[in-house]
């Protein structure tokens, strides 16, 4: 289970990347980047699971004495909610710069983009 | 007057402007003097001696005249055994001698050897064109009285006169020379202006000082 | 060292005595030269006369104070040359001035004349001036390599710098002398006196029609007249080092004119067989055949 | 094509790394030290029932506040960029603009509160449910979202949006302070009692930073998206 | 004690409230930002105060009021205040000197900028590898929001390669940390450390994807061409933050992840740090534009900390010194010129001339410039020694040659560029500096100093700015506003106070070389009074030189004397750089002398064993197998100032374009530092052999080709000052000579040259220099016959050729002759023949000297000039004096250096015999020469003189011309190409093999640069393949190790 979520992830992470690489317009890469993205949290959060366990929760189903036992590792679940926003913050700017970057160049062809080099 | 002698305006290096006049600036402006012998009788035969048993020829070929010096030094007539020396620099050599016709674009070269010289020097006319244009009496280019414009102490009579007479000639110019009758430079001084009319007369492009120190 | 003031009159019998002979000598070897030549050449005491002559001319021209000072730079060389070197092995008349400084002393006045002339022309403002002094420096250093490699050998052999020290090494037999014991670096040293003597085939520097005779173009009168009797002086001056340090010295006057003139000979010799050498052609030679035999004397101490 | 299949290369150099990754893994049998820890002393030192919460809040407070500000910064650092492309003044022209319709305008109304509504529950109840001021942020901001679905010329008060982001921001930060001052360390929540475990009012501070965290995340995305809609002016 | 969170605290707490603040308070937003920014900067400096006075222990700052690792905690030591510290101190003053632009933009930029900074020291403060992702993430979007500040367009696009490449870090860094968290269960990192999660299971893979992550923010060479991009298009002052800040940040996190990784990686981040520190410089040689030049070297610096990150171990205790030396000094530096970058319009690098505006950004300029090179009295040039022995110490003699490598390249390109600023622009208009922008950039350049002072006081060494000499010469730059005169008087009488202090103190080697450059450097100065006006800038580099020559001699440790070396370096290269042309020759000057110092450095540091305090008497017991190694370092390194053949390309230039007072401090003062390190190294190490080769002999043949070529290449300059300078590689080629004779006569004479070769040479380019400044030429054909009317030069030039040549009787035959005795007993003979020759060339090029400027022809337009200024002619009146006087007593010095050189050779030496001097070959007595000289010439003076009174001047063309006249002076004077026949003999030696070797190297360089850096397509994707490849380059590399 563990194993295949965690592939899962990998390859979006591997498309995302490879998509990003290889389209050249702007708004493509940022989508790809959003496919890795949502990669790297699957990675993230299928690292924190552990088969037959519940959310880590402590309600009545849960009680706190038995919690180290019936839940699964609260951590990566943080963190992934973390991740989440700031990958959506990055994707955010990165959309602002997409519309800048038309807005003066008139196209979204990253090669476009290579007066600074050297 | 050729364009180096004119006056010309120059910029020096601060920037400020000034005149430079060659014949001024470049050429000493003084005249000759004369150099009357100043020591005492003995004294001045003595030099007078040594004068002619050193008698310096200025290697100045003017005329065709030169092929006859040439032998002078071979074995046959080797004018050395007489004290004659040519040297190379009229400031060295106290005998000028002209040899044979004289074109008048030789003779300004001639008068600034000779003003050069120092004195006592002497002026000897070899062969005939030096004493009345000889052959070319007539010609437009060459002068006909070298004594008109150079003080003459000896002329060697010829055309051209042989080497033998030139070594006849050498004897006679020492023993003038030793009887202190070679006052040839200080009558060239004396009579300045008059030989510098008769130059002129003849030079038309005159592009030098005066006098050629 | 104490000094005494009877050197100074000793110093000038000997100056008086290398003076008149140098003139001889140099009339005696132009005759020579003459002979070669089948010609008789000037008398004998022909520069006797042309020295009077020029002291006694009339008028002279000065192009400035400089002027003035090269002929005297250039006497005071060959005049100091002299006096700082023993003539005489052994005598102390003629031991002259030689307290002052050793060898290198010697080696180094060489150079005070030619420097001195060289500026004296050069106030001339002649170009032939300036070119003779080109010639004659850019000749000189070459021609002086061997000699000095030479000299250093020579001072290796003795173990001293001190003249008079190298002389007395060499007596006792004629093969005693270092021509004998080291004959590498006197062949090396003699080429670069054929080179210092400005005679063929090492003349270019004074090429008489070219550039009229070169540094001294617009020298007479007295100027010349001194630089006359430096051309006395001077070459004997000179040799009188080549003797002390090759040949044994001179212990009387007979064999110091002896050595002197084969000397002076040896240089006539060569001069009068040999057509001239353009400036980097001598240069040359002196690296290509000077400097190996000098290196290899050096190498034989 | 060449570029092709570097990448291609890349991403293989890349997936081995993967692999290595994945073929080492071996999930944990039990928490570890830090999961174990989370689970018993949650209860007490935080007093929140989602443990999830307690961390994103206190344990792990200053991620939370950094991923605020990360938010915050997107929204100005957009607001920024919008507005400076933002010259003149090209008036909307609303002919141009098909009619929203009458179902999305009385969907629209009808919807709108509730959704807001249930934001609020979701971010105040963060502590002891799933849930919290991110998921709550964006479900308010969901709901403005729909409002300019509805109206795309409507000109929401960038001014109020603005207001509710940063004073939320300022203080969570005051909170934080405070947590320093008053408590064991920055962002600690205990400045408030904890209270009964698993009521309303319970977990020290977390409801309040989590509402904070709701109304910024809410107004931020807000910001965002009438920034982003004012472009379409052009 | 405020903890430490509340640095960010409180740039959060202000970034929220300028939300709340109407739109129309921009200034006072504005206000609000600068308060908050210095109240953090205020936090960070209350701590380092702490820490440094208080003996204030680290703090952990726990957050959530639980300990770690189950809660964030932030650390606080003096590493992370300092750091902080600059960070808060350039987002300050960037603030400030953004104050228009953040003013426009209103108070959503400011807050961007608050949270920049805010997230940087986030970066430096966390102890936590998920919340290091938090602030670097805050810092990506940051950066990624100020690059739109700048008004360029082309930022976009740069700014948005950065989010791609982000992009790919980001989720690498994700990876990375939860794999960790699998693998040691917890996000701590010291925790993390104690648990060695790098060891367990994926740990490895996971620590080397974080490691990489915070390592590509360093911005390593080659994953890096978006942060070049974003240097050359961002705004200034945020570039300046950019390089500052969060280059500072990065490292830092470096440092922090790589404690976790275990052994295996140390070598691995050293080896990307130096790769990308000698490849940034090697590029940034190519580069045209000044903010991308700065982009390179500041990544060529952050690779250089990278490095020693890496190499933290092996540097051991001084770690922070070395480490933080350098990384503070190029914070301060960079973001100091960024600062300038925004005040200068134009982007070409020589568009930076119209800083020669305003002095005080040209002194700005200046120390910034020496604070990257890593220059004393800078914490660069500390950092860099201690980084050098500490290397040293381990053997990892590989890394020192790179890093020396790196260094040099690097100044090469600042010191060409500070060039351009000096030198090129010729008619620069009018401009306005904006004073609060000048105002920041002058706090730079002033902290930069500050550091210097803390870095001196942290060495462990004498601090250099306590040094009196130095002091003194810092004084003039304060002073530098009042006439040249006033000037002139306070540099000569210090100068001969501080002698006279001193003197007690010298060993007589020690007195010879100081009475050369102290009272010689005030005989020299003496003709500075001819200089009107303020004569900015020429005191302060004067005395920076004298400075440094004064502490030389002094010196008693490694350390000092490098120390001083480098600041003798740093005077005369400004001083150089003064003259009107010579901005080319200066650039090789201080090329050549870095690289000869460092040589030095690493000569020092291989002798020590990489103890940083040695003494240098200790380099007589250097160990058996080092010893030859730091033989050829150390003279290579003297020789480079000597301008030994091959060595020596900068010195006809830097000597002759010189000013000309300067030109005989250059070459008269100057060159003896060299001497005197090769007197000091030969004094120590003595004889020495590499490999059965004796070193000695072959310092006599460089010696003795120096002085061949040198001479011979004087024979055919036709630029009088040239020629004198390549006289004076020949001079220099005797003295090394005669120094490698190792006898002692051969010192002897060595110390002969120190002296003669000061007196005549100084003298000379005063006379050439007086003459240059009438004519207004140096070519010496167009000069001629100027013996009437500069006399007094002309003398001062006679007296000064005959000494020089060797001729008696003045005082240079007495080198000759101590010379001559000396290879008597000299034990190695070959090279002498060489000296043999050169001798005599000397007389070649003197008398060209002096006759075609003096004799010959004179021209028209030279008719009416006078002699040199008044003040040029004094001091060249006193060396005639000093000459005569020397030649006729030379034992008044020769004596005691004689006494004093035998303890070091036994016998050999001379004795003093009344007037005479004897050595055990021969003997020479001045005063009887002189004597005897005299009175001959006398009395045939006096006879000519009697003789011809009479004659009649004549003027310059009444010359015998072969029965014609001359026609103007120019085609008269025979002057051009004096020695034409002697090239043709001699001309195959003089093809420039040294110039055409290094021309060769630089070219070199220059290509690999041009084309390697066409590996920066500008394509944000190829980008991307750079980070990635990176990262599988190097995780095979370090799979493979």
């Amino acid at each position: 289970m563990v194993h295949i979520a965690m592939l899962t992830g990998f390859v979006l992470i591997a498309i995302g990347i490879y998509g990003a690489l290889t389209n050249r317009n702007i708004l493509r890469m940022i989508v790809a980047f959003t496919v890795a993205n949502t990669g790297v949290n699957i990675v993230l959060v299928s690292v924190g699971y552990m088969m037959g366990r519940t959310a880590p929760i402590l309600d009545a189903a849960v009680p706190v004495a038995e919690a180290a036992n019936r839940i699964i590792d609260p951590v990566p679940q943080a963190l992934v909610l973390t991740a989440i926003v700031i990958g959506l913050g990055v994707t955010a700017l990165m959309l602002a710069y997409a519309y800048r970057l038309y807005d003066c160049r008139g196209s979204l062809d990253i090669s476009r983009f290579r007066d600074l080099k050297w | 007057m050729k364009d180096e002698l004119k006056p010309r305006i120059v910029k020096g290096p601060d920037g400020i402007e000034f005149e430079v006049d060659p014949l001024r600036d470049y050429y000493c402006e003084a005249s000759p003097s004369v150099h009357p012998p100043v020591y005492v009788k003995i004294v001045e035969d003595f030099f007078n001696w040594a004068r002619s048993e050193s008698l310096w020829i200025l290697g100045f070929g003017t005329g065709c005249g030169a092929i006859e010096m040439r032998p002078l030094m071979t074995p046959r007539f080797d004018a050395y055994r007489f004290g004659v020396q040519w040297r190379p620099t009229p400031r060295q050599a106290n005998l000028l001698m002209i040899s044979g016709y004289l074109s008048t674009k030789t003779l300004k070269r001639a008068i600034r050897s000779y003003e050069q010289m120092q004195s006592p020097k002497y002026v000897v006319g070899l062969g005939s064109c030096t004493i009345n244009g000889g052959m070319y009496w007539d010609s437009y280019n060459t002068i006909k009285k070298l004594d008109e414009y150079l003080p003459v102490d000896l002329y060697i009579v010829g055309c051209m006169p042989r080497p033998e007479a030139l070594l006849q000639g050498f004897e006679d110019l020492k023993q003038i020379i030793r009887a202190g009758k070679a006052e040839g430079a200080n009558q060239y001084a004396e009579k300045f202006e008059w030989y510098k009319a008769n130059q002129k007369k003849v030079i038309h492009d005159w592009d030098m000082p005066d006098y050629n120190w | 060292m104490d000094f005494e003031w009877i050197r100074i009159p000793h110093a000038l019998l000997t100056l008086l005595i290398v003076f008149l002979y140098g003139l001889l000598l140099g009339a005696v070897i132009q005759k020579i030269g003459a002979r070669a030549g089948r010609r008789h050449g000037i008398p004998f005491y022909q520069n006797y006369i042309d020295l009077i002559k020029n002291y006694a001319l009339r008028t002279t021209i000065t192009h400035g104070f400089m002027f003035y000072l090269g002929p005297v730079f250039r006497l005071t060389g060959g005049v100091g040359l002299l006096l700082f070197v023993p003539t005489i092995y052994g005598v102390a008349m003629h031991e002259n001035f030689s307290f002052a400084g050793d060898l290198i002393l010697a080696l180094y006045f060489v150079f005070f004349g030619s420097l001195g002339m060289a500026l004296g022309a050069g106030e001339s403002g002649h170009p032939y001036a300036a070119i003779g002094v080109s010639r004659g420096l850019s000749q000189v250093t070459a021609a002086e390599l061997p000699f000095a490699i030479a000299v250093f050998a020579v001072a290796l052999q003795y173990q001293t710098l001190s003249v008079t020290d190298i002389v007395a090494a060499q007596q006792g037999s004629v093969f005693n002398w270092t021509v004998f014991t080291n004959p590498l670096a006197v062949t090396a040293a003699m080429m670069s006196f054929l080179g210092s003597m400005m005679r063929p085939p090492f003349d270019v520097v004074l090429a008489p029609q070219e550039i009229p005779i070169g540094p001294p173009t617009e020298y007479h009168s007295a100027y010349l007249a001194l630089m006359q009797s430096n051309r006395a002086i001077f070459p004997i001056a000179k040799m009188v080092i080549y003797m002390n340090l090759f040949f044994g010295g001179a212990a009387n006057w007979p064999v110091f004119f002896l050595k002197v003139f084969l000397l002076y000979l040896f240089a006539a010799f060569v001069g009068v067989v040999f057509p001239r050498f353009r400036v980097e052609q001598s240069v040359r030679w002196f690296l290509v055949w000077g400097v190996p035999v000098a290196v290899a004397g050096l190498f034989w101490v | 094509m060449v570029k092709k299949a570097i990448a291609l290369a890349l991403i293989l150099g890349l997936g081995l790394i993967f692999a290595a990754l994945l073929l080492g893994y071996a999930p944990d049998a039990a928490l570890n030290e830090t999961a174990a820890y989370y689970a018993t002393r949650t209860a007490d030192e935080i007093g929140a029932q989602n443990i999830v919460t307690a961390i994103i809040v206190t344990y792990r407070g200053l991620d939370t506040l950094g991923e605020v500000t990360v938010l915050f910064l997107t929204a100005a650092i957009v607001g920024l960029v919008l507005s400076r492309t933002r010259a003149g003044d090209n008036a909307p022209r609303l002919s141009d603009l098909p009619p929203p319709g009458e179902l999305l305008e009385i969907g629209t109304k009808l919807l709108v509160p509730l959704i807001l509504l249930f934001g609020a529950y979701v971010f105040i109840n963060g502590h002891l449910t799933p849930g919290g001021g991110f998921q709550g942020g964006a479900i308010l901001a969901s709901a403005i979202l729909l409002m300019l679905l509805t109206d795309p010329l409507r000109r929401s008060s960038h001014r109020l949006i603005s207001r509710i982001e940063s004073s939320a921001g300022l203080f969570y930060v005051v909170i934080g302070v405070l947590g320093a001052a008053l408590a064991g360390g920055f962002l600690d929540n205990r400045i408030l009692p904890l209270g009964e475990f698993g009521a309303l009012f319970s977990a020290g501070a977390i409801p309040v930073i989590y509402a904070l965290i709701g109304l910024k995340v809410g107004a931020e995305f807000s910001s965002m998206m009438v920034s982003l809609s004012e472009t379409e002016d052009e | 004690m405020v903890s430490a969170i509340h640095i960010l605290s409180t740039g959060l707490g202000a970034a929220f409230l300028l939300g709340l603040l109407p739109e129309a308070w921009r200034g006072r937003a504005h206000l609000v930002t600068l308060a908050a920014l210095a109240l953090m900067s205020a936090i960070a400096l209350s701590w380092v105060l702490a820490f440094a006075f208080d003996g204030q222990q680290m703090v952990d700052v726990f957050t959530a009021g639980v300990s770690p690792p189950f809660a964030i905690n932030l650390r606080l030591g003096m590493a992370e205040a300092a750091l902080s510290l600059t960070v808060c101190l350039s987002g300050l003053l960037s603030a400030l000197y953004l104050k228009t632009s953040l003013i426009t933009q209103g108070r959503r930029a400011m807050a961007v900028l608050l949270i920049a900074v805010m997230a940087f020291c986030g970066i430096i403060l966390t102890r936590d590898i998920f919340n290091l992702f938090v602030f670097v993430e805050l810092s990506v979007v940051s950066v990624g929001g100020l690059v739109l500040l700048s008004d360029d367009n082309r930022a976009l696009g740069a700014g948005f390669k950065y989010l791609i490449v982000s992009q790919v870090v980001s989720i690498l860094m994700l990876l990375g940390v939860i794999f960790l968290y699998h693998a040691g269960g917890t996000l701590n990192i010291d925790t993390l450390t104690a648990a060695n999660a790098a060891g367990i299971g994926t740990g490895g893979l996971a620590f080397f994807l974080l490691l990489m992550a915070v390592v590509a923010e360093a911005k390593p060479v080659p994953a890096n061409g978006w942060a070049l991009d974003i240097y050359q298009a961002a705004h200034p002052a945020f570039s300046a933050l950019f390089s500052a800040a969060a280059g500072t940040a990065a490292l830092f996190a470096v440092d922090k992840v790589l404690v976790m990784g275990g052994p295996t990686w140390p070598p691995v981040v050293a080896g990307i740090g130096l790769f990308s520190f000698v490849a940034a410089n090697v590029l940034g040689l190519s580069q045209t534009h000044d903010r991308r030049l700065l982009g390179y070297s500041s990544i060529a610096q952050i690779g250089l900390v990278l490095g020693v990150v890496g190499l933290k171990d092996v540097v051991g205790e001084h770690y922070l010194f070395i480490a933080g030396g350098i990384l503070v000094a190029h914070a301060v530096a960079k973001a100091g010129m960024f600062w300038l970058s925004g005040l200068v319009a134009e982007r070409k690098l020589s568009a930076w001339a119209v800083l020669r505006k305003n002095p005080i950004l040209l002194f700005a300029f200046a120390t910034f410039v020496a604070l990257l090179v890593g220059l004393p009295p800078f914490p660069g040039f500390y950092a860099k020694w201690e980084l050098i022995h500490a290397l040293m110490a381990q053997d990892r003699v590989v890394l020192v040659a790179l890093i020396l490598l790196g260094a040099l390249l690097e100044a090469t390109y600042l010191m060409r560029w500070f060039g351009y600023a000096l030198k090129r622009g010729a008619d620069l208009e009018s401009v306005q500096f904006e004073v609060r922008k000048v105002a920041v950039v002058l706090t730079a350049a002033l902290g930069g100093w500050g550091l210097g002072y803390v870095w001196g006081e942290l060495s462990g060494h004498a601090n250099l700015l306590h040094s009196m000499a130095l002091l003194f010469a810092l004084g003039f730059v304060v002073l530098d506003g009042l006439p040249a005169w006033v000037k002139n008087t306070v540099a000569i009488a210090g100068m001969s106070a501080f002698f006279y202090v001193s003197y007690p103190g010298y060993d007589p080697l020690q007195l010879i070389f100081a009475s050369i450059i102290l009272l010689g450097g005030a005989a020299i100065f003496v003709a500075g009074y001819h200089e009107r006006g303020r004569r900015l800038g020429f005191y302060p580099s004067a005395m920076l030189m004298y400075a440094g020559l004064a502490m030389l001699i002094v010196a008693d440790t490694t350390f000092q004397f490098f120390a001083a070396w480098e600041v003798l370096t740093v005077g005369s290269y400004f001083l150089i750089l003064r003259g009107k042309e010579s901005e080319p020759h200066a650039l090789s000057y201080i090329v050549f002398s870095l690289g000869g110092a460092f040589a030095l450095m690493a000569g020092f540091a291989l002798a020590s064993g990489g103890v940083s305090e040695f003494a240098i008497q200790g380099l007589s017991d250097v160990a058996a197998e080092a010893a030859p190694w730091v033989f050829v370092l150390l003279a290579v390194g003297f020789m480079t100032k000597t301008a030994a053949i091959g060595l020596h390309i900068w010195l006809p230039g830097a000597h002759a374009e010189a000013e000309t007072d300067v030109s005989p401090m250059v070459s008269g003062i100057l060159l003896k530092a060299g001497l005197f390190g090769l007197f000091t190294l030969l004094m120590t190490m003595g004889k020495t052999q590499m490999y059965g080769v004796e070193l000695t002999h072959v310092l006599m043949w460089i010696g003795a080709i120096s002085a061949l070529l040198g001479n011979l290449m004087a024979v055919f300059q036709e630029d009088a000052k040239r020629l004198l300078a390549y006289s004076s590689i020949g001079q220099m080629g005797y003295a090394l000579f005669g120094l490698a004779m190792m006898n002692h006569l051969g010192w002897l004479m060595a110390l002969m040259f120190v002296i003669n070769h000061y007196v005549y040479k100084s003298m000379l380019f005063l006379s050439v220099g007086g003459v240059a400044k009438r004519t207004g030429t140096k070519l010496m054909y167009r000069m001629g016959g100027l013996i009437t009317l500069m006399p007094l030069s002309f003398v001062a030039v006679l007296i000064g050729i005959i000494a020089m040549s060797g001729v008696p009787p003045l005082s240079g035959f007495g080198g000759r002759w101590i010379f001559y005795n000396a290879i008597m007993t000299a034990e190695y003979k070959l090279p002498i023949l060489i000296i043999f020759l050169s001798g005599p060339i000397a007389f070649l090029y003197l008398f060209r000297l002096i006759h075609t400027i003096f004799l010959g022809q004179l021209k028209d337009e030279h008719r009416r000039i006078t002699e040199a200024p008044f003040w040029i002619v004094v001091p060249q009146m006193l060396f005639v004096a000093f000459l005569l006087g020397f030649a006729v007593v030379p034992g008044l010095a020769l004596r005691h250096v004689d006494a004093y050189i035998a303890q070091f050779f036994v016998g050999g030496g001379l004795s003093w015999d009344g007037l005479t001097i004897t050595s055990p070959f021969g003997y020479w007595s001045p005063v009887s020469i002189m004597i005897v000289t005299g009175a001959i010439f006398a009395v045939l003076l006096a006879w000519l003189v009697f003789l011809n009174h009479k004659a009649q001047k004549v003027k310059q063309f009444n010359i015998v011309f072969a029965a014609e006249r001359p026609h103007r002076p120019e085609t008269t004077h025979f002057a051009w190409n004096f020695y034409a026949p002697y090239r043709k003999a001699f001309g195959f030696l003089l093809k420039p093999y040294a110039t055409w070797f290094w021309d060769g190297v630089a070219g070199a360089f220059h290509g690999v640069a041009e084309t390697a850096r066409r590996f920066y397509t500008g394509d944000g994707q190829v980008y991307a393949f750079h980070m990635l490849g990176f990262v599988l380059v190097v995780y095979l590399i370090a799979m493979g190790m």
